[in-house]
């Protein structure tokens, strides 16, 4: 069997994901940016737990009957990547603030963005 | 030109993407696995390692929710890893603003509800926060969520006193505390046990609060780290000096 | 277990051919300036005039020194033409010689050229500084037709070895003789017009415009050994030339003929790169300077693209 | 012999990390040579482990208790063995430079301690994901280093690294989750075992996604533009630091790819061709740079080009070249940025200065003999004898560009009047040249390891 059911899943994450990159490449607001980080990091985090769906299973918890259980790895993973995903935003909205207090805008500048 | 540039490679990224994710022939079951051999005993693996966790996680770890015994068990050594990134992120945010902060910026006092309501609220949200960590071995959630709700009870202190930050020396300090618990635990798991992260405490009866070993100790030190890191970028980002 | 025997009489040879490199390099100098006295129908120094200068030079006190880097890169510079000197096979003799040194050399050549941006920029003259500037700008430029021309011939040879392509060439089967090479030696005497600072690209010198360039600041035992660098520098250089094209002078097999082999072939190298120099002169005689940016283009333009065409042919050749 | 387990490497400077708060409550003064003795201890963890290696060739050690693939699995072959020495040893010495410095921040020493262990962590990991979540920790690490200049460039720098580090991350997980997808394994191993079994495909969209990810941290191609920014706002020990671990690591993570995960030989190419444009592109950057830290990073990005074709060759002494390459930036480049604080014209007037600069310059620049024409010279012959000469044409060209921006930025240095340094500062770019020396003059104690490590790798090994 394959993924057939979980299609529109994974058009909606990829399609989350484009959109995310989207705006980190067209956007030249601070926080724009950084909502586009966590859009493009929320689409990854559907495909992964999708991943590991079973159909008809339950939540991987025990209580005594077997059921069939989702594949719990995935969950274990999607876990750590949203609390990566916070420290990154965080740090990064740090990063504005400082970038905001130091020139007063939250707009990059062309020359700086575009410098090589 | 930047947009439509920006709009073609992201147009271009979905359709190969959703193409790749569509037509991909992944199993859906995760029977899939088991003959790996195993670098250091030379034995085979005879099942797939989901499969495997599902069906030892009580036998191994004694913790009813078979994610928490692999985040913490099984994968503990990347739990250990999430915690430092988010410590890092906490210290990094702290080098970051430490010079940048405002002292006596105005803002608008909170109204009645609010002050009298966090009273009212306050103990409740750190009373489920507790009680999320502490069960995270038999119920969803653990360490990270509960941690995150004790925060959410700091933010509410933060929006209450406007002019006033979070004790943040205190927080530091258990936020230390609580990581050195927790990388203490996994070193002590060398010591009493073969193994870093190794359970060396008994199990105890499945289903029960008092069970599973190091998950529920290794829990609360998340639980303490969240909750305290989070305080602590919450605080920092507020800007305010500790009075 | 060490043959002693063997390795004195290998210093001692080196030792001998370096000290002959160097009275190349100064009867050269003196040549040079001959020639050109004679095309602007002046008398002219004579033409030991180079033996002179260098003598002179190391036997006055130095007065000015710009501190240890200034020292440094005299020592520097004469250290690096010397190494290269020594990895070249001359008349077909090599002395130091592996697999892959037509690489070695390349790079080695760059050594001296930083020494010289070294002295010169510590002396801290703007002169030099303008001078360094275009000296490395030229660098760039002619090393990219160079270094194509050269990996077509390794393609061709197929050896990395420059000894390797020398042999390649004997019994008179030199490269130059082959329709593509010669393309390509004129390409390559182009780039040696550079590396020698000879008109047409003597715009890092410019002797009227910037006061000698990069050499401004230096007198007395430092100017002797830059002197000395420019000119093994000239046999150096027409010495890659001529093993590259000209089959190293080889003409004679040593196997067959012995120590006349060894006489006539190091003799023909000397006339080679006599030869090769004279025509140097000879196109910086009559031409006109480029500016940098000129020269720049006429390298990466013209010299590039035919050097590109040449590989391209051979990459062909070599392919079907 | 004593036999350290790999995991201390990681969890000591962890648990020393989240220590050095309540040291500096203590006493401010103790938090410098605190750190310096967590990253000595590191060193000595690094080198003890590598000499088990070299005894064993290969250690494993599985954590929590439950064999791999159940459990994660660290596995440090030769390379992970050299590159964790290299790491620990050099983020040691560029830390021996903050003394005497007024800047005194223990946050800035914790994060020091973190990315070294998490760099580290990434070199001697065997599981996928427990690799892309020191990845994480080394790059959220680096974003604060490089932004704790507070100043308006530092700002913009580390905030183009977020941005790229954060699609790269992503790009990590859209690649391990097409792994695990067909396989349902983490375990490196596991996954070479079987990456046959998945589709063609998939397993070069995997290697797509990864190599994407991996490249942010790896200065490759079209990932890089954080590099110059980056470095050009970060302070010169941030960016000597930077130059040594997380590129390093990111190299490491490549290599792990190329060889064990997706052995693909599309991947091989597609890896040639991107280390052929980072060259060529970091090259031709560097030389019309005018500001000296971004000629320098610029030029990082044209070695990791380099080291990027070398491994790319996929045969041994190919290999080899890179592994003195990797040595040779590490120690080459960490000794630049750490000399030029402040490069003017009176910077090599001073000859404690001066010396250890024309030392890394030459190591860079590939003069023998130094670690860098070593890896130079291996390469040049790897590719003449596999007749890649439009290969060798480039790297030539390339060496050529180098040098002649180098001996404009060593030009850059001299005149005018002499500059001091602080004694620390002379004391790590003193070590970081002595050991680039030692590598040059005996490059058979790198040579035979890296031999090992090429066989092992091409034999599908660690």
């Amino acid at each position: 069997m394959t993924y057939e059911l979980l299609q529109p899943v994974f058009v909606i994450s990829m399609a989350l994901i484009a959109i995310g990159l989207y705006g980190v490449m067209s956007k030249k607001n601070i926080l724009k940016i950084i909502l586009s980080i966590g859009i493009m990091d929320t689409g990854v985090n559907i495909l992964i737990v999708a991943m590991g769906y079973i159909p008809g299973g339950t939540a991987p918890i025990e209580n005594g009957n077997y059921p069939v259980y989702m594949d719990p790895v995935p969950q274990a993973l999607v876990l750590t990547a949203i609390v990566i995903g916070v420290s990154v935003t965080a740090l990064a909205l740090a990063v504005a603030m400082g970038y905001y207090r130091k020139t007063g805008t939250l707009e990059l500048d062309d020359e700086g963005v575009m410098k090589w | 030109m930047r947009k439509i540039v920006a709009a073609i490679i992201s147009i271009t990224v979905f359709v190969i993407l959703t193409y790749f994710f569509i037509t991909s022939s992944a199993p859906i079951n995760y029977t899939t696995g088991g003959q790996y051999i195993n670098p250091i005993t030379h034995e085979h693996s005879n099942q797939s390692v989901p499969q495997q966790y599902l069906k030892d996680s009580k036998k191994d770890t004694g913790a009813s929710n078979v994610v928490t015994a692999i985040v913490v068990e099984y994968r503990g050594f990347d739990t250990l890893g999430e915690v430092t990134v988010l410590f890092t992120a906490a210290t990094g945010i702290a080098l970051l603003l430490d010079e940048l902060k405002r002292r006596n910026v105005p803002h608008d006092e909170p109204n009645f509800i609010v002050k009298v309501g966090s009273i009212v609220v306050l103990p409740f949200i750190v009373v489920v926060g507790t009680y999320i960590f502490i069960h995270g071995h038999l119920t969803p959630g653990g360490g990270f969520p509960g941690g995150a709700v004790i925060a959410s009870g700091f933010l509410l202190l933060l929006l209450v006193h406007t002019n006033r930050g979070l004790p943040e020396r205190k927080l530091s300090v258990t936020e230390s505390i609580a990581g050195m618990t927790y990388a203490l635990i996994g070193l002590l798991g060398l010591v009493f046990a073969h193994e870093f992260l190794e359970n060396y405490l008994p199990l105890g009866t499945f289903t029960y609060l008092f069970s599973a070993g190091i998950i529920p100790l290794i829990y609360i030190a998340i639980g303490f780290k969240v909750g305290s890191e989070l305080g602590g970028i919450l605080h920092n980002l507020k800007g305010v000096h500790e009075e | 277990m060490v043959d002693f025997f063997a390795l004195g009489e290998q210093i001692l040879v080196m030792a001998f051919l370096v000290t002959l490199g160097y009275a190349i390099g100064m009867f050269f100098n003196g040549f040079a300036r001959k020639i050109t006295a004679r095309i602007h129908n002046r008398v002219g120094p004579p033409i030991y005039q180079g033996y002179i200068d260098v003598f002179k030079l190391f036997g006055k006190k130095t007065n000015i020194s710009h501190g240890w880097i200034f020292d440094l890169a005299a020592l520097f510079s004469i250290a690096g033409i010397t190494l290269v000197f020594l990895f070249l096979p001359v008349a077909g003799f090599s002395m130091l010689s592996t697999d892959g040194d037509l690489f070695l050399i390349l790079y080695l050549l760059a050594i001296p050229a930083l020494g010289f941006a070294l002295g010169a920029g510590a002396s801290g003259n703007p002169n030099a500084a303008v001078g360094i500037m275009r000296a490395l700008m030229t660098m760039l430029a002619y090393e990219l037709p160079l270094v194509m021309v050269i990996v077509a011939m390794m393609v061709h040879y197929n050896t990395t070895s420059l000894a390797g392509i020398v042999a390649a060439q004997s019994n008179m089967h030199w490269a130059i003789f082959l329709p593509v090479f010669l393309i390509g030696a004129i390409v390559a005497d182009m780039a040696l017009q550079g590396m020698l600072m000879e008109k047409p690209f003597d715009i890092p010198i410019a002797p009227h415009e910037i006061a000698t360039g990069p050499m401004v600041e230096f007198g007395g035992k430092h100017l002797g050994a830059l002197m000395l660098y420019k000119m093994m520098g000239i046999v150096v250089e027409t010495t890659l030339f001529v093993d590259l094209f000209l089959g190293g002078g080889v003409i004679l097999s040593v196997a067959q003929y012995g120590w006349l082999a060894y006489v006539v072939n190091f003799l023909v190298w000397f006339g080679l790169i006599t030869f090769v120099f004279f025509l140097a002169l000879l196109i910086n005689a009559v031409f006109p300077r480029f500016r940098i940016e000129q020269a720049l283009k006429f390298y990466w333009k013209y010299d590039a693209l035919v050097a590109l065409l040449i590989l391209i042919w051979i990459f062909v050749e070599v392919s079907t | 012999m004593v036999s350290i387990p790999p995991v201390l490497l990681i969890a000591f400077p962890l648990f020393f990390a989240f220590l050095a708060p309540l040291i500096n409550m203590v006493s401010k003064k103790a938090v410098k040579p605190y750190t310096l003795f967590v990253l000595l201890l590191n060193s000595l963890f690094a080198i003890l482990l590598f000499l088990e290696v070299q005894s064993n060739s290969v250690v494993y050690e599985q954590l929590s208790g439950f064999y791999p693939p159940i459990g994660i699995l660290l596995s440090v072959g030769y390379i992970g063995a050299i590159l964790a020495v290299v790491i620990n040893v050099l983020a040691m010495v560029v830390y021996i430079s903050y003394f005497g410095d007024v800047e005194n921040s223990v946050k800035f020493s914790m994060i020091y301690m973190l990315v070294t262990a998490s760099s580290t962590g990434i070199v001697i990991t065997g599981d996928l994901f427990n690799m892309f979540v020191f990845f994480e920790i080394t790059a959220v690490g680096s974003y604060g280093l490089v932004a704790s200049m507070r100043t308006k460039k530092a700002f913009e720098g580390a905030f183009k690294y977020i941005v790229l580090g954060s699609v790269g991350s992503s790009f990590i997980l859209l690649g391990i989750a097409t792994i695990y997808g067909y396989l349902k394994t983490l375990n490196f191993y596991d996954i070479a075992a079987r990456i046959n079994t998945m589709p063609e495909t998939a397993r070069l969209m995997a290697f797509i996604f990864l190599l994407i990810g991996i490249g942010v941290e790896a200065e490759i191609f079209p990932l890089n533009g954080w590099v110059p920014d980056a470095y050009e706002g970060s302070s010169n020990r941030v960016a000597s630091f930077l130059s040594l671990g997380p590129s390093k690591a990111g190299i490491y993570a490549i290599i792990r790819l190329l060889f064990t995960l997706v052995p693909i030989m599309s991947g091989f190419t597609l890896a040639l061709i991107l280390g052929i444009f980072t060259l060529v592109i970091g090259e031709l950057a560097a030389l019309k740079q005018k500001d000296v830290k971004r000629m320098l990073a610029y030029s990082s990005i044209g070695q990791m080009g380099l080291i990027l074709i070398a491994i790319s060759m996929h045969s041994k002494f190919a290999f080899i070249a890179a592994v003195f390459l990797m040595v040779s930036h590490a120690l080459a480049k960490s000794l630049l940025f750490l000399g030029t604080r402040n490069y003017d014209a009176g910077t090599l007037k001073n000859p404690w200065i001066a010396g250890p600069i024309f030392i890394g310059v030459l190591s860079i620049i590939g003069m023998p003999p130094f670690p860098g024409f070593w890896g130079k010279w291996y390469l040049m012959l790897n590719l003449a004898a596999e007749g890649l000469w439009s290969i060798i044409l480039i790297v030539v060209f390339a060496a050529v560009v180098e040098g002649v921006y180098y001996a404009r930025f060593l030009f850059k240095g001299t005149g005018s009047d002499a500059r001091s340094i602080t004694k620390s500062e002379v004391a790590a770019i003193f070590l970081l040249a002595i050991m680039l020396v030692l590598i040059g003059i005996f490059p058979q104690y790198l040579y035979t390891p890296a031999v090992k490590a090429a066989a092992s790798l091409l034999g599908g090994g660690p």
